[in-house]
């Protein structure tokens, strides 16, 4: 078993202080009601005090290795002397990442970064920004004490003490904090904090992940999610009767620590300007508005058709059945209308019958095939019985009839390339940096940010 | 390019072609010597200034802004400069709540013919903004990050139990799905205990689904634009109702389409304030109401709150607990309280009590931590454009993506303006931020000066005109801002 | 795109204290620059060859003047452009003559200033599209509202030019005030003998529909296409059948109804034509005062009439007219001079205006021409003339000199003198404004040649007093500021020489024809000086005193200028439309309909479009106010040449430097 | 309604008359007179034509004096007081001038929003009469109609001017003491020199001027067939009675035997109040001979009605 130590709040907010000499430390902070990844410098880590380090953040850490707005590179132009119409540019990109320490998420939160891992860095090409932050950044995660009413990472194949995607994981016992290594980065970073060796406490770090995950909701019946997600695709009525309530503001992308799209705009003037990447959200209708006007995702239904299916069936048929969600239910606890994203996917799957050939679906459902094969058996840790997870209000179940819980957790598939500047589902803006280019039409010409050409024409 | 350093500040002018142009060549012929800071922009009408203009000029660095156009009743347009005076004494008087000295902004009338007066408002205009000196610039005021809970006092009994005519209502609604309503928006509970969510109950087992109580926080209206055409209903709380009327008011929705059911509201619960009183993350397993106390019973555990600690601040003041207007009222009304002396919400009052450059670092600090999702929009049932925002376009590009606090705060102030006089106050879009930023309170500053100024409140009246959207001749309320 | 920069000298007048080459060097460091020159005079011949070469051997899109006012030179300078091959909407002015050189002597300040509105005219001109004027067809036909002198002369050279005139007077004949006239001046012609041939003209040109005793109900479209609906008020007889024979008139029982053509010093009959020449010659019952249409007695008139004309329930009808152009003749109205107490306030019967005066002295008047005081009939002694009554008198509002006044009062009073030889006519005046031909000569020949004695000074009270001989006569008390006393005059008789105004109803006429009126009711020109006809409103002109005061032959001089500009309106085949108009962008509109609601000018209305609601603007009326841009939340309508797009690049080249 | 009242110089003296009778009619349509303590001159003619400072002064200090009754409007009965204090507060609008005031003053003046001084309303007791109180008031508390006797109202040059300070009824053709007198029963003759100059103080350096003046108001009231000339000025009434004489012997016109009343008498007798609240014995031109000729219409007139009655009793 890797080794334990044990550390008391004080030392754990000093050892954070020393760090922050030579690294940037992110931590919760409580900003009003909500509670945000902040840089923090030593002083103001050594006052802190400890339990506002441990509130879970609104919003996900995905701000560390995927910033809202990121500027890829700057371009300046300078006119030749003799013939002004001539430009000669120069490119700058700013890609350096610095040693960041990010404390405090949750195993949610570190899974959500294995999730974004495979579309920006697994492939033929990968996303160098990111993946300098990647791997400038060592996570130092808590185990999560109990599960929100919104938690449902074990119908996603994880659990509140998983160690995935965590460098260090971290348990609250009485007096203080088990820390346990996990990856040698990890190990790394605790060089010169001598923490006393914990190995004795490993009784009370399993009896908390065992509380903990006591708490969870009764872990999830559905099979063959991503193929009976797929299937639903075709049935319209059904996103729209879903949607009805959906205010399709996008609070719910911004906040997912698995949402990978984003956009690319150019700001700034033609001699001396930016090209940006900031996050996108399929939620909203200029995601995938066409210059000429044309959306082939016009209203709610079809974006939220499109949000369900990427996490539940595009990226698992990509990735070997990885869910692109960790369960940790931010999208629930914050979306204005409070719909909830488990309702969603159980009435999508509920109703769909897979037998190849007959039901009109395609016969061959590549996905889920390929999820059996591959599944090894692996010891189940949710509680095998089987009753629905009984909605604490009275919303009428009646119960299914048994079938073997079933963990999709796969081993990884083949990979296929992913073209990361060219993101899955996003579309880069057209390059606004040459105003000079477009000449604007007097009637019915329209540039959105995401027509999916980049018209930087240079002359 | 840049001002001269040391001698000049940064004026921008807005002059309408027609007059204040020419009075500026006028100045020019008669060769009045005047302070050379001002650079003129062209436009056709002082009606054509957006006063986005005016606050995109301000809020990126210009030490002064100055519009000028023909005086009232000479109009080239006829009518261009009566609009412009509304909303640019409107604007004059909203520039403080985000920290901006109004004295930094001035509109006047000037005509073609008044050379030496042009001169003179430059001149004293230009004196004004010197003695005034450099505007601060958001990059350098310290964001503070304080906001302090500040529990007013309820003017009206809260309560949360269960309603007694809530069958009646229930009642009510099916029969209108019998006589063909395709279908009514009503809540009901939500993924926990402590939260309802919006339904559009089409079949009578669903209307059983209906509930009433102070966890109906949503505002209905904001899904009637959608259904324009469709024969729908709706259940409306006494400030949804507003939302309602607003948007028949702007025959956004029409009359015939829609059917309305209200019911005496007894206030609604902030959810931020009832998980306060929990431990972070506990499982939720109920709650029940009685009077005017909530249990919740979490992890095991019961906590007992009053309404009076965790009601939403607008339900406190509210002065219109009963549908404004309705088809079908059950139940007895709530007493309606008489309006309060001072109607302003927290995020008002803690403005007011700040200086204008403390109020700059507060919007600093509260920007700060907006993800720029918009659902602040999205919960706005006045926000009609939905899927056109102007915001979210480079044809006219007025944001960019940069996620600076003047862009993001940008978009707010589009917000309010846009809903200067239409805003019904429901404060969803409050409620709706995840990031829980006090945007209503920009709102809120532009509905009580329309208040002030053209005595108006918005959603009272189907017939009603927003005042921005019209004008008087002689306006009693406004006096001339005469620089001259 | 490729831009040139031309910053102009100006003589001295920029050079003086603007270093123009260094602007031109700045200039050329702004994206998109690629020629920049500094000259002499940019407006010259020479200067303006100079653009259109450098446009040809640099291959422009774009050319930025910095010189004078755009008000001065935009269009010089735009048709340079067109001529070199560009669209003329893709130029710009910087004004740094007016705006800079002009008002400061700091060159440093001034250089900087200049160099910053050059990169704001770049920006925006980076930002410009072409536009081209749409073409609409016209119809060639002419409204004019009124029928006294001027618009009958507009009328007449409007037929005269085979244009199609639809003339609506509101009174029952034509003629407005000058038919009131007995004599003219300065040649104290006959009124009626000038006038009334003109009258027969248009009666008789068979291009002119004449609508007597109507009035314009409402006016929509735009210019070349405007539907005027005109509200025909009922005359109560059938004018078709109504030979003007004049019978009714003597038979009518009601005797006592005021004479309103004699301005009420007379009464007529409930069946009535106005007057003699009036035309058209029709009768017309006065609904008020008709015991048959009050109590449904009497209906003597329809028994005398021979060919049965008289209509006891008619009603008002509606008629419908399309025309091209609209020319507002309305005239005046005399100032409401009750309010001067001091006079008596209209309570003494021998204060009488000038117009009642006229009527006593023409020889269609009820008193055919004899001069008898209206109390006791008696033929006065001294009459006192008292000018400036509601002119140039700001205390009730009306500070302006109606202009005629000093005229024709010298005339009443010459006339007096003709027709009471041993009568004595005083005039109390403050200076006497006789600037035509022949006008002071005129003023002078009534002092020396009729011995008119003209008092410099106001008259302070009228007091009536009883005469040893128990008549009624007036003490006029006023001052001689030349002799430097009080003067007393016992008159017989008193005329006000009262002031004009905007006739009653021209403010809700203007608001019907969308042109602006001030406080007097007169109409707004478009430039007082250069534009005197035309008004702000394209297709609307103006003729006469609704412009403002004048007398007869300015007025007549206006009347011609007005039908002029409407030929020369009509002389094009299909009429052009300003490009810089609205535009709708149908993708982003949602048919909230801010933008009809604010349109100053109704130019905008909501369509459909394939089975969505959109506003669609109407080029022609759109008069590019911008007002439906500053309002319209998601931008969808932009006005085009200043979009939202265009003025946020001047800004931001300002404040995101 | 609670008023200060400023009685002026005159009312001790020369219109003691207008004194007594003013305080009377007050009191029957209960308009309740505080007199304002310690009041000094109002600032009149011989102050005003010297330094506006000065007359204003005077004229604030009454107003301050005013202020200590705790009524919310000073109201004088002689146009002359009334005109110099509503001219003061109008002046002293004006921050520049009210500077110069307050200087005279033993403390300044409190200031308003505009910085002018803000001090008490201030009207003629007529202007209160016919605005406050209402005609009607005064019509239905009239027992001694005047029974038509003819008489004109004169009205003098200050009750209603200048204009924008009076603001009270019509500069150039008052008609409030008119509609008071034909409420009173009387017969109000149109009078064209209402407002035109009596003469006023002229009298002092020169006599001819009032008696020239004076003269020919009296003779035009003679003409028109007025039996009595009401006025509401204590200056234009010692022209116009005691100087009556006089005015006709330098207008060379037989003596007039006009009486004239002020209008608060004509008011007292119509209201039927006691002898000492006219002090009819105070008036020069002997008033009893048209007193007697009202009472004599009144006689024949009452007796008329009861025959009436009697006959209308008998007939039904």
């Amino acid at each position: 078993m890797s080794s334990l130590l044990f550390a008391t709040p004080k030392d754990l907010t000093s050892w954070l202080a020393k760090l922050a000499s030579d690294h940037r430390v992110l931590a919760p902070r409580q900003e009003g009601p909500s509670v945000v990844y902040r840089p923090r410098t030593a002083e103001q880590l050594a006052s802190d005090d400890i339990d506002a380090l441990l509130r879970r953040a609104t919003a996900s850490p995905k701000q560390a290795m995927l910033p809202q707005c990121e500027t890829l590179m700057t371009f300046k132009s300078v006119k030749d002397a003799e013939d002004p119409s001539k430009l000669t540019t120069t490119l700058e990109n700013p890609c350096v990442a610095e040693p960041t320490v990010l404390f405090g998420c949750r195993p949610c939160d570190a899974r959500g970064f294995v999730v974004l891992d495979r579309p920006y860095l697994e492939g033929k090409f990968k996303d160098p920004y990111y993946g300098a932050r990647r791997e400038a950044t060592v996570i130092v995660t808590q185990a999560c004490p109990s599960a929100f009413s919104s938690c449902f990472c074990n119908w996603v194949g994880s659990h509140p003490s998983d160690k995935e995607g965590s460098d260090i994981l971290f348990t609250a016992v009485e007096g203080g904090f088990v820390l346990e290594v996990v990856t040698e980065k990890g190990q790394a970073l605790l060089e010169g904090a001598d923490f006393a060796d914990a190995s004795d406490r490993a009784a009370d770090v399993e009896a908390v992940h065992e509380a903990a995950a006591a708490t969870l909701p009764s872990p999830s019946t559905l099979t063959d999610v991503p193929a009976k997600v797929a299937a639903r695709f075709t049935d319209i009525a059904f996103w729209e009767k879903e949607t009805v309530k959906c205010l399709s503001c996008g609070a719910c992308t911004y906040l997912c620590p698995t949402c990978q799209c984003f956009t690319i705009t150019d700001e700034g003037s033609q001699l001396d300007g930016r090209r940006l990447r900031s996050w996108d959200s399929c939620m909203t209708p200029l995601f995938t508005l066409e210059t000429s006007g044309h959306n082939p995702r016009p209203t709610k239904a079809e974006r939220m058709r499109n949000r369900i299916s990427h996490k539940f069936s595009f990226y698992p048929e990509r990735y070997d059945g990885f869910f692109s969600c960790v369960g940790c239910g931010r999208c629930v606890v914050s979306c204005p209308v409070s719909l909830d994203i488990r309702h969603m996917v159980k009435a999508a799957v509920e109703g769909v019958v897979l037998d190849a050939g007959k039901s009109g679906e395609p016969a061959e459902v590549p996905a889920s095939e390929k999820a059996e094969e591959k599944a090894p058996v692996e010891e189940v840790k949710a509680p095998a019985e089987v009753a629905v997870p009984e909605a604490p209000t009275a919303v009428p179940t009646e119960p299914v009839e048994a079938v073997p819980a079933e963990s999709v957790e796969a081993a990884a598939a083949e990979v296929v390339p992913v073209e990361p500047v060219e993101a899955a589902a996003s579309a880069a803006a057209p390059a606004q940096a040459t105003p000079a280019s477009r000449t604007q039409k007097s009637a019915g010409r329209t540039t959105s940010r995401s027509s999916s050409k980049s018209k930087a024409k240079k002359r | 390019m840049s001002v001269l350093a040391g001698k000049e500040l940064r004026i921008v002018g807005f002059l309408c072609n027609w007059c204040s142009y020419g009075g500026a060549d006028t100045a020019g012929t008669a060769r009045a010597v005047q302070p050379t800071d001002l650079r003129i922009i062209r436009v056709p009408c002082s009606g054509r200034v957006n006063p986005l203009f005016v606050l995109k000029a301000l809020i990126n660095g210009a030490d002064g802004v100055l519009v000028s156009g023909c005086h009232p009743r000479d109009c080239h347009y006829s009518a261009g400069n009566y609009y412009a005076r509304r909303r640019l004494e409107l604007l004059k008087e909203f520039l403080p709540v985000i920290g901006i000295n109004p004295d930094r902004f001035e509109y006047t009338w000037v005509s073609a013919s008044e050379g030496q007066r042009w001169k003179d408002v430059v001149t004293n205009f230009t004196n004004r903004i010197h003695a005034l000196g450099p505007a601060p610039r958001w990059e350098d005021v310290p964001a503070r990050y304080d906001r302090p809970e500040e529990l007013i006092e309820s003017i009206r009994p809260l309560g949360c139990g269960e309603h007694p005519a809530l069958p009646e209502l229930r009642q009510a609604v099916k029969d209108a799905l019998a006589e063909g309503l395709e279908g009514v928006l009503g809540w009901k509970k939500g993924f926990d205990a402590v939260h309802a969510e919006p339904v559009f109950m089409t079949t009578p087992e669903e209307v059983d689904s209906l509930i009433w109580g102070p966890f109906n926080v949503h505002n209905l209206a904001v899904y009637l634009p959608q259904y324009k055409g469709r024969k729908i209903g709706v259940v409306v709380k006494g400030c949804d109702s507003k939302g309602v009327v607003e948007l028949l008011a702007e025959n956004l929705i029409s009359r015939e389409d829609v059917k309305i059911f209200g019911m005496g509201c007894n206030g609604t619960v902030s959810l931020p304030r009832i998980l306060a009183k929990l431990p972070e993350g506990v499982k939720i397993e109920s709650c029940t109401g009685r009077g005017n106390k909530i249990t919740v019973t979490a992890g095991g555990q019961d906590y007992e709150m009053t309404m009076a600690e965790v009601a939403q601040d607008k339900c406190r003041l509210c002065t219109k607990p009963n549908a404004v207007l309705s088809d079908v009222f059950v139940g007895t009304p709530t007493t309606e309280p008489a309006a309060p002396a001072d109607g302003r919400l927290p995020g008002l009052r803690f403005l007011d009590s700040l200086s204008l450059e403390e109020r700059m670092g507060y919007w600093k600090g509260q920007m700060e931590r907006c993800i720029a999702c918009h659902a602040c929009r999205g919960a706005c049932p006045m926000c009609v454009c939905r899927d056109y925002c102007v915001s979210d376009t480079r044809d006219p590009a007025w944001v960019t993506q940069e996620d600076t606090v003047q862009q993001k705060l940008f978009f707010q102030l589009i917000h309010a303006q846009h809903l200067a006089g239409r805003c019904t106050g429901c404060t969803e879009c409050e409620r709706a931020c995840p990031m829980d930023i006090p945007v209503f309170a920009l709102k809120q500053q532009f509905g009580r000066m329309i208040q002030k100024i053209f005595s108006y409140g918005a959603g009272l009246d189907v017939n009603a005109t927003p005042p921005l959207l019209t004008y008087q001749v002689e306006e009693p309320t406004i006096k001339e801002h005469d620089l001259a | 795109m490729k831009i040139g920069v031309f910053v102009c000298h100006c003589g001295s007048n920029i050079e003086a204290t603007v270093d123009t080459a260094t602007v031109a060097k700045i200039a050329l460091t702004y994206p998109d620059v690629v020629f920049s020159e500094d000259t002499m005079y940019t407006c010259s011949e020479p200067g303006q060859e100079n653009i259109v070469q450098a446009i040809k051997k640099h291959g422009l899109d774009g050319v930025v003047v910095a010189s004078c006012s755009p008000r001065m030179h935009e269009p010089t300078f735009r048709r340079t452009v067109e001529r070199a091959g560009l669209n003329r909407y893709m130029f710009e002015m910087a004004n740094i003559r007016e705006h800079v050189s002009w008002i400061g002597r700091d060159r440093e300040a001034n250089t900087n200033k200049a160099a910053e509105l050059v990169r704001l005219a770049v920006e925006k001109l980076r930002r410009n599209a072409p536009l081209y004027a749409k073409q609409f067809d016209v119809t060639k036909r002419v409204l004019v509202i009124g029928g006294g002198v001027a618009g009958i002369q507009a009328a007449l050279d409007a037929a005269e030019s085979g244009i199609g005139v639809v003339m609506v007077e509101r009174e029952s004949t034509i003629g407005g005030k000058m038919a009131k006239l007995d004599k003219t001046f300065p040649t104290i012609d006959c009124s009626s003998c000038v006038l009334a041939p003109k009258m027969v003209d248009v009666a008789q040109n068979p291009n002119i529909t004449l609508y007597a005793h109507s009035e314009v109900e409402s006016i929509s479209g735009f210019v070349g296409n405007f539907t005027v609906k005109i509200r025909k008020r009922a005359t109560y007889v059938d004018w078709d059948k109504c030979t003007g024979c004049g019978t009714c008139t003597e038979k009518c029982p009601t005797k006592n109804v005021p004479d309103a053509f004699n301005e009420d010093i007379s009464t007529c009959r409930a069946i009535n034509i106005p007057f003699p020449q009036a035309i058209p010659k029709k009768a017309t019952i006065n609904p008020d005062y008709c015991r048959k249409i009050k109590e449904g007695k009497c209906g003597v008139c329809a028994k005398v009439c021979p060919t049965g004309a008289i209509v006891y329930d008619m009603v008002d009808e509606i008629v419908e007219e399309k025309v091209g152009a609209i020319i507002a003749a309305t005239g005046y109205d005399l100032v409401d001079w009750t309010v001067y107490k001091e006079y008596g306030g209209g309570t003494y019967p021998d204060v009488i205006t000038s117009l009642q005066y006229e009527r006593m002295m023409s020889a269609s008047g009820p008193t055919a021409g004899h001069i008898h005081r209206p109390s006791d009939g008696m033929e006065p002694k001294n009459i006192v003339f008292i000018q400036c009554v509601g002119s140039r008198d700001c205390s009730i509002g009306r500070p302006y000199c109606s202009g005629f006044c000093c005229m024709y009062t010298a005339k009443q009073a010459i006339m007096t003198k003709d027709h009471l030889p041993d009568a004595e006519a005083f005039v109390f005046y403050m200076d006497i404004r006789a600037p035509g031909k022949m006008y002071d000569e005129f003023t002078r020949r009534a002092q020396e040649e009729y011995g008119v004695q003209y008092i410099r000074g106001r008259v302070s009270a009228i007091q009536p007093t009883v005469r040893p001989d128990g008549r009624v006569g007036y003490i006029v008390r006023g001052a001689d500021t030349l002799l430097g006393e009080s003067v007393e005059v016992d008159a017989d008789m008193v005329v006000l020489a009262v002031g004009v105004e905007g006739s009653k109803g021209a403010g809700n006429l203007a608001e019907k024809l969308r042109i602006s009126y001030d406080h007097y009711g007169f109409f707004m020109e478009s430039h007082v000086k250069l534009r005197p006809v035309e008004t702000n409103t394209a297709g609307v002109y103006l003729a006469g005193v609704c412009q403002g005061p004048k007398d007869i032959p300015a007025s007549v001089a206006q009347g011609s200028a007005a039908a002029a500009k409407v030929m020369a309106l009509f002389s094009k085949p299909k009429l052009e439309n300003d490009p810089q108009v609205s535009v709708v962008d149908i993708k982003r509109c949602v048919a909230c309909g801010k933008c009809i609601q604010v349109c100053p000018y109704q130019a905008i209305e909501e369509v459909e479009i394939r089975g969505q609601k959109k506003a669609h603007v109407i080029e022609t009326v759109c008069q590019g106010c911008g007002v439906c841009t500053a309002t319209c939340p998601q931008g969808a309508i932009q006005v085009a040449h200043f979009t939202d797009n265009q003025l946020l690049a001047e800004v931001n080249a300002l404040c995101l430097s | 309604m609670k008023y200060a009242y400023y009685p002026g110089c005159s009312g001790h003296g020369t219109s003691v008359e207008y004194e007594a009778s003013t305080r009377a009619v007050c009191r029957a349509l209960n308009m309740d007179l505080v007199e304002i303590e310690d009041w000094n001159c109002c600032g009149s003619t011989p102050a005003h034509s010297v330094s506006h400072e000065l007359s204003a002064a005077l004229s604030a200090r009454n107003l301050m004096q005013a202020s200590k009754t705790g009524a919310d409007c000073v109201i004088s009965p002689c146009p002359s007081c009334s005109s110099n204090l509503k001219m003061a507060r109008y002046r002293m609008q004006k921050p520049a001038f009210k500077a110069r005031v307050d200087e005279l003053l033993d403390a300044p003046t409190p200031a308003n929003a505009e910085g002018g001084a803000d001090l008490m309303e201030t009207c003629s007791v007529l202007q209160a009469i016919v605005e406050n109180v209402g005609l009607e008031n005064i019509a239905s508390r009239v027992s001694y109609p005047l029974e038509g006797i003819k008489v004109v109202t004169y009205y003098g040059c200050l009750l209603s001017r200048p204009v924008q300070v009076a603001k009270f009824d019509d500069p150039e053709n008052p008609v409030s003491l008119d509609n008071i007198m034909k409420a009173l029963g009387a017969e109000v003759l149109p009078f064209a020199l209402k407002t035109e100059c009596c003469g006023a103080a002229m009298g002092i350096p020169d006599v001819n001027i009032p008696g020239s003046l004076s003269g020919r108001i009296l003779d035009t009231a003679k003409a028109v067939g007025a039996e009595a000339v009401i006025t509401a000025c204590p200056l234009c009434h010692m022209n116009l009675d005691l100087r009556q004489r006089q005015a006709a012997r330098i207008s060379g016109k037989p003596f007039f035997g006009l009486p004239v009343f002020y209008y608060t008498q004509m008011i007292a007798l119509a209201f039927g109040l006691p002898k000492d609240a006219m002090r009819l014995d105070k008036l020069a031109v002997n008033p009893y001979p048209l007193l007697d000729k009202i009472a004599e219409r009144r006689k024949v007139r009452v007796s008329a009605e009861l025959e009436a009655m009697k006959a209308a009793g008998a007939a039904s």
